[in-house]
Protein backbone atom coordinates (compact mmCIF):
# COMPACT_ATOMS: atom_id res chain seq x y z
CA UNK A 1 0.00 0.00 0.00
CA UNK A 2 1.10 3.65 -0.85
CA UNK A 3 -0.24 6.43 0.97
CA UNK A 4 -0.42 9.65 -0.89
CA UNK A 5 -0.49 12.98 1.05
CA UNK A 6 -1.63 16.15 -0.42
CA UNK A 7 0.26 19.22 1.48
CA UNK A 8 -0.78 22.66 2.17
CA UNK A 9 -3.53 24.52 0.57
CA UNK A 10 -4.79 21.23 -1.41
CA UNK A 11 -7.98 20.51 0.25
CA UNK A 12 -7.92 16.51 0.00
CA UNK A 13 -7.70 14.20 2.35
CA UNK A 14 -4.61 10.91 1.94
CA UNK A 15 -5.04 8.38 -0.46
CA UNK A 16 -4.03 5.07 0.28
CA UNK A 17 -3.52 3.08 -3.71
CA UNK A 18 -1.92 -0.05 -4.50
CA UNK A 19 0.39 1.17 -7.10
CA UNK A 20 3.95 0.22 -8.02
CA UNK A 21 5.11 3.37 -9.43
CA UNK A 22 4.82 6.92 -10.19
CA UNK A 23 3.53 7.25 -13.73
CA UNK A 24 0.32 4.72 -11.99
CA UNK A 25 -0.03 7.61 -9.81
CA UNK A 26 0.00 10.63 -12.27
CA UNK A 27 -2.89 8.27 -14.49
CA UNK A 28 -4.62 8.32 -11.56
CA UNK A 29 -4.45 11.98 -10.11
CA UNK A 30 -5.04 12.98 -13.58
CA UNK A 31 -8.74 11.30 -13.74
CA UNK A 32 -9.43 13.44 -10.47
CA UNK A 33 -11.36 16.84 -11.70
CA UNK A 34 -11.29 18.13 -9.04
CA UNK A 35 -6.86 17.73 -8.24
CA UNK A 36 -5.83 18.40 -11.93
CA UNK A 37 -5.80 22.15 -11.67
CA UNK A 38 -2.86 21.09 -9.28
CA UNK A 39 -0.77 18.92 -10.97
CA UNK A 40 1.42 21.16 -13.27
CA UNK A 41 2.43 23.50 -10.65
CA UNK A 42 3.05 20.68 -7.47
CA UNK A 43 6.61 19.06 -6.12
CA UNK A 44 6.33 15.72 -5.57
CA UNK A 45 8.70 13.97 -2.67
CA UNK A 46 8.64 10.13 -1.82
CA UNK A 47 9.34 9.33 1.43
CA UNK A 48 10.07 12.71 2.74
CA UNK A 49 12.47 13.47 -0.92
CA UNK A 50 11.80 15.30 -3.72
CA UNK A 51 11.85 13.85 -7.31
CA UNK A 52 12.21 14.89 -10.64
CA UNK A 53 10.62 12.50 -12.79
CA UNK A 54 8.22 10.17 -12.72
CA UNK A 55 10.94 6.87 -13.55
CA UNK A 56 10.35 5.77 -9.47
CA UNK A 57 9.15 3.12 -8.41
CA UNK A 58 7.23 2.45 -5.52
CA UNK A 59 7.49 -0.22 -2.34
CA UNK A 60 4.80 -1.21 -0.25
CA UNK A 61 4.61 1.31 2.89
CA UNK A 62 6.02 4.25 0.63
CA UNK A 63 5.31 8.02 1.03
CA UNK A 64 4.16 10.17 -1.92
CA UNK A 65 3.85 13.78 -0.95
CA UNK A 66 2.34 17.10 -3.33
CA UNK A 67 4.01 20.32 -2.61
CA UNK A 68 1.93 23.05 -4.61
CA UNK A 69 3.73 25.79 -4.61
CA UNK A 70 5.06 28.13 -1.74
CA UNK A 71 5.84 31.17 -0.15
CA UNK A 72 7.70 31.25 3.52
CA UNK A 73 8.86 34.19 5.13
CA UNK B 1 19.64 25.51 14.37
CA UNK B 2 16.19 25.50 13.19
CA UNK B 3 13.22 26.82 15.28
CA UNK B 4 9.47 26.73 14.55
CA UNK B 5 7.52 28.53 16.90
CA UNK B 6 3.22 28.60 16.63
CA UNK B 7 2.34 32.45 16.34
CA UNK B 8 4.45 35.77 15.62
CA UNK B 9 8.30 35.66 16.39
CA UNK B 10 9.85 37.44 19.69
CA UNK B 11 12.07 38.89 17.45
CA UNK B 12 14.24 40.58 20.21
CA UNK B 13 14.65 37.64 21.99
CA UNK B 14 15.51 35.54 19.18
CA UNK B 15 17.91 37.91 17.66
CA UNK B 16 20.00 38.07 21.31
CA UNK B 17 20.26 34.40 21.87
CA UNK B 18 21.76 33.78 18.47
CA UNK B 19 23.96 36.92 19.44
CA UNK B 20 24.77 35.15 23.10
CA UNK B 21 25.13 31.28 21.41
CA UNK B 22 27.94 31.94 19.16
CA UNK B 23 29.52 35.19 21.17
CA UNK B 24 32.58 33.24 21.67
CA UNK B 25 33.12 31.46 18.42
CA UNK B 26 35.10 33.94 16.71
CA UNK B 27 32.94 34.89 14.01
CA UNK B 28 33.43 38.60 12.78
CA UNK B 29 30.24 38.54 11.16
CA UNK B 30 26.05 38.28 11.97
CA UNK B 31 23.51 39.10 9.66
CA UNK B 32 20.11 38.47 10.80
CA UNK B 33 17.05 38.82 8.22
CA UNK B 34 13.81 39.51 9.60
CA UNK B 35 10.75 39.24 8.07
CA UNK B 36 7.70 41.27 8.72
CA UNK B 37 3.76 41.46 7.74
CA UNK B 38 3.32 44.09 6.02
CA UNK B 39 -0.45 45.77 5.57
CA UNK B 40 -1.39 45.22 2.21
CA UNK B 41 -4.64 44.45 0.21
CA UNK B 42 -6.60 45.01 3.95
CA UNK B 43 -5.24 41.55 5.65
CA UNK B 44 -5.85 41.48 9.05
CA UNK B 45 -2.26 39.22 8.86
CA UNK B 46 -0.58 36.09 7.54
CA UNK B 47 -1.33 32.36 8.63
CA UNK B 48 1.40 29.55 7.61
CA UNK B 49 1.29 25.58 7.06
CA UNK B 50 5.00 23.93 7.16
CA UNK B 51 5.43 20.47 6.19
CA UNK B 52 8.37 19.79 8.53
CA UNK B 53 10.20 16.51 7.44
CA UNK B 54 11.15 18.35 4.18
CA UNK B 55 12.02 21.81 5.82
CA UNK B 56 13.85 19.83 7.87
CA UNK B 57 15.77 17.93 4.89
CA UNK B 58 16.10 21.77 3.09
CA UNK B 59 17.66 23.44 6.36
CA UNK B 60 20.19 20.36 6.69
CA UNK B 61 21.62 20.86 3.49
CA UNK B 62 22.07 24.81 3.82
CA UNK B 63 23.75 24.05 7.54
CA UNK B 64 26.42 22.04 5.37
CA UNK B 65 26.55 24.18 2.06
CA UNK B 66 27.30 27.17 5.15
CA UNK B 67 29.87 25.02 6.99
CA UNK B 68 31.67 24.20 3.91
CA UNK B 69 32.32 27.88 3.85
CA UNK B 70 33.57 28.41 7.66
CA UNK B 71 29.40 29.57 8.44
CA UNK B 72 27.03 29.04 10.06
CA UNK B 73 22.98 29.81 9.51
CA UNK B 74 19.96 29.55 12.01
CA UNK B 75 16.61 29.83 11.09
CA UNK B 76 13.00 30.80 12.96
CA UNK B 77 9.99 30.28 11.36
CA UNK B 78 6.44 30.87 12.65
CA UNK B 79 3.70 28.21 12.23
CA UNK B 80 -0.04 29.40 12.20
CA UNK B 81 -1.71 33.00 12.72
CA UNK B 82 0.78 36.33 12.58
CA UNK B 83 -0.73 39.46 12.52
CA UNK B 84 0.08 42.69 11.32
CA UNK B 85 3.51 44.26 11.98
CA UNK B 86 4.36 41.03 13.59
CA UNK B 87 7.56 39.13 12.24
CA UNK B 88 7.16 35.71 11.03
CA UNK B 89 10.62 34.80 9.58
CA UNK B 90 14.02 35.29 10.87
CA UNK B 91 17.37 33.46 9.00
CA UNK B 92 20.72 34.21 10.56
CA UNK B 93 24.25 33.97 8.38
CA UNK B 94 27.46 34.30 10.95
CA UNK B 95 30.98 33.49 9.28
CA UNK B 96 34.74 34.86 9.80
CA UNK B 97 34.28 37.91 6.94
CA UNK B 98 31.71 39.38 5.71
CA UNK B 99 31.89 39.08 1.91
CA UNK B 100 31.25 35.26 2.79
CA UNK B 101 28.17 36.46 5.05
CA UNK B 102 26.61 38.96 2.94
CA UNK B 103 26.76 36.42 0.02
CA UNK B 104 24.90 33.63 1.66
CA UNK B 105 22.17 35.58 3.34
CA UNK B 106 20.86 36.82 -0.26
CA UNK B 107 21.09 32.81 -1.40
CA UNK B 108 19.77 31.65 1.15
CA UNK B 109 16.77 33.80 1.52
CA UNK B 110 16.39 33.91 -2.32
CA UNK B 111 16.13 29.97 -2.19
CA UNK B 112 13.94 29.68 1.01
CA UNK B 113 11.26 31.91 -0.59
CA UNK B 114 11.17 29.49 -3.33
CA UNK B 115 11.92 26.18 -1.59
CA UNK B 116 11.52 25.91 1.66
CA UNK B 117 7.76 23.74 1.90
CA UNK B 118 5.68 26.51 3.91
CA UNK B 119 2.62 27.42 2.30
CA UNK B 120 1.16 31.31 3.32
CA UNK B 121 -2.39 32.60 3.38
CA UNK B 122 -4.23 36.08 3.75
CA UNK B 123 -6.08 36.25 6.92
CA UNK B 124 -9.02 38.86 5.42
CA UNK B 125 -12.96 39.60 6.78
CA UNK B 126 -12.05 36.03 8.98
CA UNK B 127 -11.23 33.66 5.48
CA UNK B 128 -7.67 31.99 5.27
CA UNK B 129 -6.78 32.50 1.48
CA UNK B 130 -4.36 30.51 -0.31
CA UNK B 131 -1.29 33.23 -1.39
CA UNK B 132 -1.12 31.25 -4.49
CA UNK B 133 -0.38 34.14 -6.95
CA UNK B 134 2.51 34.95 -4.47
CA UNK B 135 3.71 31.55 -4.28
CA UNK B 136 6.41 30.06 -6.42
CA UNK B 137 6.19 26.49 -7.75
CA UNK B 138 9.08 24.40 -6.32
CA UNK B 139 11.84 23.63 -8.94
CA UNK B 140 10.51 20.43 -10.63
CA UNK B 141 7.15 21.01 -10.16
CA UNK B 142 4.69 19.56 -12.58
CA UNK B 143 5.64 15.95 -13.25
CA UNK B 144 2.44 14.52 -12.17
CA UNK B 145 0.69 16.34 -14.89
CA UNK B 146 2.81 14.71 -17.93
CA UNK B 147 1.16 12.80 -20.16
CA UNK B 148 1.62 8.99 -19.24
CA UNK B 149 2.24 6.81 -23.03
CA UNK C 1 19.76 57.13 13.22
CA UNK C 2 23.88 57.15 13.72
CA UNK C 3 24.66 56.20 16.81
CA UNK C 4 28.36 56.67 18.12
CA UNK C 5 29.01 55.10 21.37
CA UNK C 6 32.28 54.83 23.70
CA UNK C 7 33.33 50.95 23.95
CA UNK C 8 31.87 48.06 23.09
CA UNK C 9 28.40 48.17 21.45
CA UNK C 10 25.28 46.23 23.67
CA UNK C 11 24.10 44.67 20.13
CA UNK C 12 20.91 42.85 21.56
CA UNK C 13 19.83 46.12 23.28
CA UNK C 14 20.22 48.21 19.69
CA UNK C 15 18.89 45.58 17.78
CA UNK C 16 15.93 45.84 20.18
CA UNK C 17 15.59 49.14 20.08
CA UNK C 18 15.86 49.76 15.78
CA UNK C 19 13.46 46.76 15.63
CA UNK C 20 10.79 48.65 17.70
CA UNK C 21 11.48 51.75 16.50
CA UNK C 22 10.06 50.69 12.96
CA UNK C 23 7.54 48.43 14.52
CA UNK C 24 4.32 50.28 12.94
CA UNK C 25 6.94 51.25 9.82
CA UNK C 26 4.89 48.63 7.29
CA UNK C 27 8.70 47.60 6.72
CA UNK C 28 8.97 43.77 5.47
CA UNK C 29 12.27 43.34 5.96
CA UNK C 30 14.87 44.29 8.48
CA UNK C 31 18.31 43.10 8.07
CA UNK C 32 21.10 44.45 10.60
CA UNK C 33 25.05 43.40 10.14
CA UNK C 34 26.75 43.11 13.36
CA UNK C 35 30.79 43.52 13.21
CA UNK C 36 32.11 41.67 15.87
CA UNK C 37 36.37 41.45 17.29
CA UNK C 38 37.98 38.99 16.03
CA UNK C 39 41.09 37.08 17.76
CA UNK C 40 43.64 37.06 15.40
CA UNK C 41 47.03 37.61 15.31
CA UNK C 42 46.92 37.88 19.21
CA UNK C 43 45.43 41.32 19.76
CA UNK C 44 43.79 41.92 22.59
CA UNK C 45 41.19 43.96 21.12
CA UNK C 46 40.98 46.70 18.37
CA UNK C 47 40.30 50.79 18.67
CA UNK C 48 38.89 52.98 16.74
CA UNK C 49 38.92 56.87 15.65
CA UNK C 50 36.44 58.81 14.09
CA UNK C 51 36.14 62.01 12.45
CA UNK C 52 32.34 62.81 13.53
CA UNK C 53 31.87 66.04 10.91
CA UNK C 54 32.73 64.09 7.56
CA UNK C 55 31.36 60.81 9.12
CA UNK C 56 27.85 62.20 9.69
CA UNK C 57 27.68 63.67 6.04
CA UNK C 58 28.71 60.44 4.63
CA UNK C 59 26.01 58.70 6.39
CA UNK C 60 23.39 61.62 5.63
CA UNK C 61 24.31 61.06 1.86
CA UNK C 62 23.37 57.28 2.65
CA UNK C 63 20.27 58.35 4.44
CA UNK C 64 18.68 60.08 1.13
CA UNK C 65 19.93 57.46 -0.64
CA UNK C 66 17.84 54.59 1.43
CA UNK C 67 15.20 56.96 1.09
CA UNK C 68 14.84 57.27 -2.65
CA UNK C 69 14.48 53.15 -2.33
CA UNK C 70 11.84 53.53 0.35
CA UNK C 71 14.01 52.00 2.83
CA UNK C 72 15.83 53.52 6.21
CA UNK C 73 19.64 52.69 7.48
CA UNK C 74 20.39 52.82 10.80
CA UNK C 75 24.05 52.80 11.96
CA UNK C 76 25.82 52.23 15.26
CA UNK C 77 30.03 52.05 15.92
CA UNK C 78 32.47 52.10 18.82
CA UNK C 79 34.71 55.25 19.64
CA UNK C 80 37.77 53.78 21.32
CA UNK C 81 38.52 50.08 22.75
CA UNK C 82 36.81 47.17 21.75
CA UNK C 83 37.85 43.91 22.55
CA UNK C 84 38.06 40.29 21.63
CA UNK C 85 34.82 38.87 21.06
CA UNK C 86 32.83 42.32 21.64
CA UNK C 87 30.71 44.03 18.73
CA UNK C 88 31.83 47.50 17.40
CA UNK C 89 29.44 47.54 14.30
CA UNK C 90 26.20 47.58 13.70
CA UNK C 91 24.39 48.65 10.29
CA UNK C 92 21.04 47.88 9.35
CA UNK C 93 18.71 48.59 6.61
CA UNK C 94 14.73 48.76 6.73
CA UNK C 95 12.75 48.69 3.86
CA UNK C 96 9.19 47.16 2.46
CA UNK C 97 10.72 44.42 0.54
CA UNK C 98 13.22 42.06 0.89
CA UNK C 99 15.56 42.81 -2.74
CA UNK C 100 15.94 46.30 -1.81
CA UNK C 101 17.22 45.83 1.89
CA UNK C 102 19.33 42.68 0.33
CA UNK C 103 21.25 44.78 -2.06
CA UNK C 104 21.41 47.94 0.22
CA UNK C 105 22.98 46.14 3.30
CA UNK C 106 25.83 44.71 0.77
CA UNK C 107 26.07 48.11 -0.89
CA UNK C 108 26.07 49.90 1.84
CA UNK C 109 28.60 48.31 4.48
CA UNK C 110 31.30 47.58 1.80
CA UNK C 111 31.00 51.70 0.89
CA UNK C 112 31.41 51.79 4.45
CA UNK C 113 34.50 50.22 4.33
CA UNK C 114 36.10 51.82 2.14
CA UNK C 115 34.81 55.77 2.69
CA UNK C 116 33.55 56.51 6.52
CA UNK C 117 36.67 58.15 8.24
CA UNK C 118 37.17 56.07 10.84
CA UNK C 119 40.64 54.19 11.91
CA UNK C 120 41.39 51.19 13.51
CA UNK C 121 44.31 49.73 15.66
CA UNK C 122 45.09 47.04 17.13
CA UNK C 123 45.41 46.07 20.36
CA UNK C 124 48.70 44.20 21.14
CA UNK C 125 51.15 43.68 24.25
CA UNK C 126 49.80 47.22 25.67
CA UNK C 127 50.49 49.20 22.33
CA UNK C 128 48.09 51.07 19.53
CA UNK C 129 49.09 50.00 16.16
CA UNK C 130 47.60 51.48 13.20
CA UNK C 131 46.15 48.68 10.73
CA UNK C 132 47.48 50.40 7.96
CA UNK C 133 47.57 46.73 5.85
CA UNK C 134 44.03 46.13 6.55
CA UNK C 135 42.93 50.25 5.56
CA UNK C 136 41.83 51.51 3.09
CA UNK C 137 42.49 54.77 0.61
CA UNK C 138 39.35 56.84 0.57
CA UNK C 139 38.58 57.53 -3.54
CA UNK C 140 40.71 60.32 -4.78
CA UNK C 141 43.26 60.25 -2.00
CA UNK C 142 46.94 61.40 -3.01
CA UNK C 143 46.53 64.75 -4.64
CA UNK C 144 48.35 66.26 -1.70
CA UNK C 145 51.79 63.90 -3.17
CA UNK C 146 50.99 65.96 -7.07
CA UNK C 147 53.94 67.30 -8.25
CA UNK C 148 53.15 70.77 -8.74
CA UNK C 149 54.67 72.33 -11.74
CA UNK D 1 45.16 81.66 8.62
CA UNK D 2 44.05 78.48 7.40
CA UNK D 3 44.05 75.63 9.88
CA UNK D 4 45.38 72.17 8.73
CA UNK D 5 44.50 68.87 10.80
CA UNK D 6 46.49 65.74 10.84
CA UNK D 7 43.62 62.89 11.48
CA UNK D 8 43.58 59.18 12.81
CA UNK D 9 47.04 58.06 12.97
CA UNK D 10 49.21 60.49 11.69
CA UNK D 11 50.82 62.22 14.78
CA UNK D 12 51.22 65.83 14.02
CA UNK D 13 50.31 68.44 15.57
CA UNK D 14 47.54 70.91 13.13
CA UNK D 15 49.42 73.84 11.57
CA UNK D 16 48.00 77.33 11.26
CA UNK D 17 49.08 78.28 8.01
CA UNK D 18 49.14 81.89 5.44
CA UNK D 19 48.35 80.02 2.07
CA UNK D 20 45.34 80.63 -0.31
CA UNK D 21 45.03 77.56 -2.38
CA UNK D 22 45.64 73.88 -2.09
CA UNK D 23 48.78 73.63 -4.38
CA UNK D 24 50.62 75.96 -1.81
CA UNK D 25 49.63 73.76 0.69
CA UNK D 26 51.37 69.99 -1.11
CA UNK D 27 54.44 72.29 -1.51
CA UNK D 28 54.63 72.89 1.76
CA UNK D 29 53.70 69.53 2.95
CA UNK D 30 56.13 67.65 0.37
CA UNK D 31 58.69 69.39 1.88
CA UNK D 32 58.26 67.80 5.59
CA UNK D 33 59.77 64.47 5.40
CA UNK D 34 57.94 63.11 8.11
CA UNK D 35 54.24 63.72 6.67
CA UNK D 36 55.59 62.76 2.90
CA UNK D 37 55.31 59.49 3.39
CA UNK D 38 51.49 59.72 4.14
CA UNK D 39 50.64 62.29 1.19
CA UNK D 40 50.25 59.45 -1.34
CA UNK D 41 47.52 57.69 0.45
CA UNK D 42 45.37 60.73 2.34
CA UNK D 43 42.50 62.32 1.24
CA UNK D 44 41.67 66.02 1.98
CA UNK D 45 38.69 67.71 2.98
CA UNK D 46 38.37 71.50 3.04
CA UNK D 47 35.68 72.93 5.23
CA UNK D 48 34.69 68.66 6.05
CA UNK D 49 34.43 67.59 2.62
CA UNK D 50 36.01 65.69 0.58
CA UNK D 51 37.85 67.29 -2.52
CA UNK D 52 39.41 65.41 -5.60
CA UNK D 53 41.94 67.75 -6.96
CA UNK D 54 44.35 70.55 -5.81
CA UNK D 55 42.00 73.30 -7.75
CA UNK D 56 40.83 74.78 -4.75
CA UNK D 57 41.75 78.42 -3.36
CA UNK D 58 41.47 79.01 0.26
CA UNK D 59 40.19 81.44 2.72
CA UNK D 60 40.86 83.11 5.63
CA UNK D 61 39.24 80.68 8.66
CA UNK D 62 39.46 77.21 6.22
CA UNK D 63 39.99 74.20 7.81
CA UNK D 64 41.99 71.68 5.41
CA UNK D 65 41.67 67.96 6.94
CA UNK D 66 43.96 64.91 6.01
CA UNK D 67 42.49 61.63 6.13
CA UNK D 68 44.67 58.53 5.99
CA UNK D 69 43.43 55.34 4.86
CA UNK D 70 40.72 53.89 6.50
CA UNK D 71 39.18 50.88 8.32
CA UNK D 72 35.92 51.06 10.05
CA UNK D 73 34.03 47.95 11.55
Amino acid sequence: MIRVEFLGPIQKAPLELEITNLSELATLLQADKELSKWLTNCAVAVNDTLVSSLEVSLKDGDKVSLLPPVCGG
Amino acid sequence: MLYLYNGALDVPKILKEWYEQEAASNYGAYIPFVGTVRSEDGIEGLSFDIYEPILESWFRSWQERAKAKGAVIKMAHSRGDVMLHESSYIAAVFSPKRRVALEFIDTFVEDFKTSAPIWKYDLKNGQRVYALERSTAIQGSGILANKIL
